[in-house]
């Protein structure tokens, strides 16, 4: 059952989603997608150590061989994206019951947990193949159930946010499958091994380049950079809380996997960075990318918002790793991805705990809440400090690590400018600290918002409080003890480079 | 025998596609809704039945001749009721068809309410 | 070099009128119209890329040796109907946003959320 | 541009549907042409005319905003035609394609699966993880279409079924009569599609869109309520998702026997058999699920568009963001 691992991994939430229409109730179904997010979770870990003691899984699909049939290839770099995805989907779901009890009607709950296990699967099937057309049915899977995600928030605003997703997504989708049509058409094969191998000796090298600029274009639309992130905002704000926690700490995460993986092992360095002046773009669009969305961010007024702008300022960031096209450069974004992933989830999920209590998260709303939630507070206050990238935090960690790639390139001018962004992060996470505890509640009249569970406490219900200390406590394990994410990042990077780790 | 067979076929088919040819014709020449429909509607129906029975007089075994069978019949089941549907609604959605030459005071109904919700129907 | 590629040439227009209805056009109900034209001249260029001139549909019989290629036909298959559930759930949201909002203009909508803020 | 009635729109846009389908045949790809006729023109063209009915048919402010687009589409356009200088001819034997993965299907796939249709041999057996992933994409539209149309239990009950004019039903006597004595060669006909897959054009895809589309039919001529007295939404749901775990049991089990995931010659003694019994199965899960779920797509409108209607309380109270 071993050598079966990478298939159970995106079988067991696939197969899962069917039956939760089985179980009539809801808690039954959170409690059944729960175990099963948790089995994909050890699932993954046990993938981790077997990638780390016996080097890339090849698993061919019907026992036909490669490039014939579908064939899954894990290697680090997957490795490392399954662990995020599935921890991340385990930590929000435990939040999930109460969260959604508030924001969906109770017939749509069965229907909510099929949504969130078919995009969880869908996402682990895009980061586990190794066939480039597997991956663009994978990615309309995730694609469509989180159009329907968002779509039931409970604002009318979500179905304008959701179709207007829709629109974009729809058209990367197609974008991404014209680029595979291209590689296909001139080597023969869609497997990305196979094809990596025929790309490289290919005379003409004029299709390839299109194949290349139009697979680009299609994943920095689901990626969100900078020009194309229109669609983000409005998605992740206006989508119920669970879904925008979700969302934040996984979809462009699976969206940096795809470029690194085409970027690196499809088409090769050579050839994308060398034939067209993708580093110098990727760098100022990550450096313009920060500063917009940051600068934004200052002006929000919905707390939601706010973060979905600066998850855009740290797509920036990790974009910026990307286009050093070093091995320290990659190794920082990747570690970018983990840690980003530990923040968003984080700040979202209490997000999620304020909108339980006080039913908005406008910040004229959240006057005061440091004394009548004092634990989200906290929480947010910390997640805070680590997007700043406060040391001891893992904000600090992945931006060390940046600088260091990038000074390693020798221009300063850059480094200075990522500082720069980090304090514009000051100055947004400060508005809403001073808000939260400096602003005395404006309980007066809005004295029935606040309506506390039994006992009158209005602080968050344990089952947000554990997943949120739980994430917040790693954001700070993982500042301090670097092992295990920052070995992760670099032996993935060093694979991409062909160096044996 | 053979020239037997791709004469009738040939026959069949040229006057299949004849008809079709003048149906299209007359949804282009004829003044108003109802005459451009009854056009189209006989001619669909009795050209590609003749159609299908040249086929059929070429066709090599059994198991297509058979088919062919199959398709005539729908042809002929299906060509008049979407013509007798297609009229009804028109009806009922209030076209009155155009009877005098002039046909000014009793054209069609003003477009306001022609463009009524499909619902109605 | 011009008719060996007519087929690109085809599948390339469908696709700019595709896409520029889905960009210039307000009307909802029209973007998913162009959204599916764009779809449909990607299938195109797969088909069009399987032919093999002289061969016929790989459907095997004894007598035939020239096939088209089979793959892309099975490709176009699955995004044929990754298409239509897009299609199905983007007017599942026209008609959502109808109710909530009484129009199906993106103009309008964006007028009544920029009133509301 | 011109159009500003979208029922005109959608008519085009079905006679697109069916155009390209006739294009498919001249391409010599028969399976993909059944389905585009079936779905492209088909089922797109009936969803689009529930919502038009319920959205209006005339589009009120011509907004068209030539630039931004005019701009992306000649830059992508230009990207395109310098992409396509050096691909293969047209029908040219030599390209790639045709000789590095391709000839492995057509000279091997007979003694190996033995299915003449090889479409359906790289769709079931090669390629069956695909069609999986396909056939959970079809489930997911499925049930994201059922979250956002279904209508609370508590507000169906309100709506009273459609006092439509007891006489209303009977003017459509002729269809009806028509439509009754096609029925059950409509049921005939996807049943010969569905277990016809192996040998000539077909399979679970298209048989599932003719099933759907004659119960489709007679909700339309007989009623909404005479039809989901026939099929229950529940019990549509539950099949739904019966036909994906049909579809995921069968790789299941040949993971049990040993095999890897949908390794059809673990399922029987004899690999061909067990390959043929592997693509029948697949199949018939596709069917099932294809068929529910385009009849929960398409009552789930009707009953959306019923309840919108009769303005019933069916939008939820307004949140604050």
């Amino acid at each position: 059952m071993v050598s079966q691992l990478p298939v159970l991994q995106v079988i067991l939430p696939l197969m899962a989603a069917p039956l939760c229409l089985l179980l009539k109730r809801s808690t039954l179904v959170w409690l059944f997608c729960l175990i099963v997010s948790f089995l994909s979770l050890l699932i993954s870990i046990l993938l981790v150590q077997q990638v780390s003691t016996s080097g890339p899984i090849d698993y061919a699909f019907g026992g036909w061989d490669v490039p014939w049939g579908i064939g899954y290839r894990i290697d680090q770099l997957n490795v490392l994206l399954l662990i995020v995805i599935t921890a991340m989907s385990s930590v929000v779901l435990i939040a999930a019951k109460e969260s959604i009890a508030r924001e969906i009607d109770p017939e749509k709950h069965v229907y909510f947990y099929i949504l969130y296990l078919l995009s969880l699967s869908g996402m682990l099937g895009i980061v586990a193949t190794g066939d480039a057309f597997n991956i663009f049915v994978f990615l309309e899977i995730t694609s469509l159930s989180v159009y329907a995600l968002i779509a039931m928030g409970r604002h009318r605003r979500a179905l304008w946010a959701s179709y207007q997703y829709l629109i974009m997504g729809t058209i990367g989708a197609t974008f991404i499958l014209i680029g595979i049509g291209m590689m296909y058409q001139m080597t023969g094969t869609l497997n990305i091994t196979d094809l990596s191998v025929r790309l490289a000796e290919l005379p003409q090298k004029r299709t390839i380049l299109t194949a290349f600029v139009f697979i680009i274009v299609g994943v920095c639309l689901k990626l969100a950079l900078f020009p194309l992130h229109l669609w983000l905002p409005n998605a992740y704000t206006y989508a119920p809380s669970i879904v925008s926690a979700f969302l934040a700490a996984t979809a462009t995460k699976v969206a940096i996997y795809l470029l690194i993986r085409f970027t690196y092992s499809v088409f090769g360095p050579s050839l994308s960075f060398a034939a067209i002046p993708l580093q110098t773009l990727f760098m100022a669009l990550g450096l313009v990318g920060i500063f917009v969305a940051s600068v934004t961010a200052i002006y929000q007024t919905n707390v939601k918002k706010l973060f979905a702008y600066s998850s855009i300022a740290h797509i920036g960031y990790m974009i910026l790793g990307f286009s050093t096209g070093t091995v320290a450069g990659l190794t920082a974004t990747l570690l970018h991805v983990f840690n980003h992933a530990l923040m968003k989830s984080a700040l979202f999920l209490a997000l999620a705990a304020v909108m339980l209590r006080i039913g908005s998260v406008q910040l004229s709303s959240m006057q005061g809440l440091g004394r009548q939630m004092p634990w989200t507070m906290a929480a947010i206050v910390l997640a805070g400090l680590s997007l700043i990238g406060v040391p001891l935090t893992v904000g600090f960690v992945s931006k060390w690590y940046l600088l260091v790639a990038i000074i390693e390139q020798g221009n300063w001018v850059v480094a200075g400018l990522i500082l720069m962004g980090s304090l514009l992060a000051v100055i947004y996470v400060w508005r809403i600290v001073e808000v939260a505890y400096f602003k005395e509640p404006a309980t007066a009249q809005k004295g029935d918002v606040l309506e506390g569970a039994a006992g009158g406490s209005t602080e968050a219900p344990l089952s947000f409080l554990i997943p949120i200390w739980l994430l917040v406590g790693a954001n700070i394990y993982f500042g301090i003890d670097t092992r295990f994410s920052t070995q992760l990042a670099q032996s993935a990077a060093q694979s991409l480079f062909g160096v044996s780790p | 025998m053979d020239l037997v067979i791709s004469i009738s076929s040939g026959i069949c088919l040229l006057l299949g596609s004849f008809i079709c040819v003048s149906g299209s014709i007359g949804l282009l020449r004829f003044p108003d809704f109802y005459t451009r429909m009854h056009a189209t509607s006989v001619t669909e129906t009795s050209g590609v039945a003749l159609i299908l029975i040249g086929l059929m007089i070429l066709s090599p075994d059994l198991l297509v001749f058979a088919k062919l069978v199959m398709i005539l019949l729908l042809g002929l089941l299906i060509g008049p009721t979407t013509g007798h549907v297609l009229a009804k609604a028109a009806y009922h959605n209030g076209l009155k068809p155009k009877l005098t030459k002039s046909g000014n005071e009793q054209s069609s109904v003003p477009s306001s309410e022609r463009g009524g919700d499909i619902s109605k129907s | 070099m011009f008719i060996g590629l007519a087929n690109t040439w085809v599948a390339i227009l469908l696709m700019m009128i595709g896409l520029y209805i889905v960009i210039a056009q307000g009307n909802l109900i029209k973007k998913i119209i162009g959204l599916t034209l764009f779809q449909t001249s990607v299938f195109i260029f797969y088909i069009s890329m399987a032919k093999v001139e002289g061969g016929t549909a790989p459907i095997f019989s004894s007598d035939i040796s020239i096939y088209s290629n089979p793959l892309p036909h099975a490709l176009i298959l699955t995004a044929i109907v990754v298409g239509i559930s897009t299609t199905a759930l983007a007017l599942s949201l026209i008609v959502r946003i109808k109710e909530a909002y009484g129009t199906i203009e993106e103009e309008e909508i964006q007028g009544l959320d920029e009133e509301q803020d | 541009m011109l159009l500003k009635d979208l029922f005109a729109v959608t008519m085009l846009l079905s006679i697109y549907g069916l155009l390209s389908a006739t294009f498919f045949v001249a391409m010599d790809a028969v399976d993909v042409a059944f389905t585009e006729a079936s779905v492209g023109a088909g089922i797109s063209t009936l969803l689009l005319l529930v919502v038009i009915s319920v959205t209006g048919r005339r589009e009120r402010r011509v907004r068209h905003k030539p630039y931004a687009a005019l701009f992306v589409v000649i830059l992508t356009s230009m990207l395109l035609v310098f992409g396509t200088s050096d691909m293969p001819y047209f029908g040219s034997a030599d390209a790639p394609i045709h000789n590095h993965v391709a000839p492995r299907y057509l000279n091997d796939s007979m003694q190996e699966i033995n299915v003449p249709n090889i479409v359906t041999a790289v769709l079931a057996s090669y390629r069956a993880f695909d069609t999986f992933g396909e056939v959970v994409v079809i489930f997911t539209a499925g049930i994201g279409v059922l979250a956002l149309m279904s209508v609370s239990s508590k507000a169906l009950s309100k709506s009273q079924p459609l006092n439509r004019p007891r006489g209303l039903y009977e003017q459509h006597l002729v269809i009806r009569i028509v439509a009754k004595t096609l029925f059950p060669f409509i049921f005939l006909f996807a049943l010969y599609v569905q277990f016809h897959g192996d040998f000539g054009p077909g399979g679970g895809f298209q048989a599932g869109v003719i099933f759907a589309a004659a119960f489709i039919l007679y909700a339309m001529l007989f009623g909404l309520d005479a039809a989901t007295k026939v099929i229950k939404p529940a019990v549509i749901e539950l099949l739904a998702a019966l036909g994906v775990l049909l579809y995921g049991s069968v790789g299941i089990v040949t993971l049990l026997n040993g095999g890897n995931f949908f390794d059809y010659d673990y399922l029987l003694a004899d690999p061909i058999a067990g390959q043929h019994l592997g693509i029948l199965i697949i199949e018939l899960g596709v069917g099932i699920t294809v068929t529910c779920v385009m009849i929960m797509i398409c009552f789930g409108f009707s009953l959306r568009r019923r309840a919108y209607e009769q303005k019933v309380a069916i939008r939820p109270k307004e949140g604050a963001v």
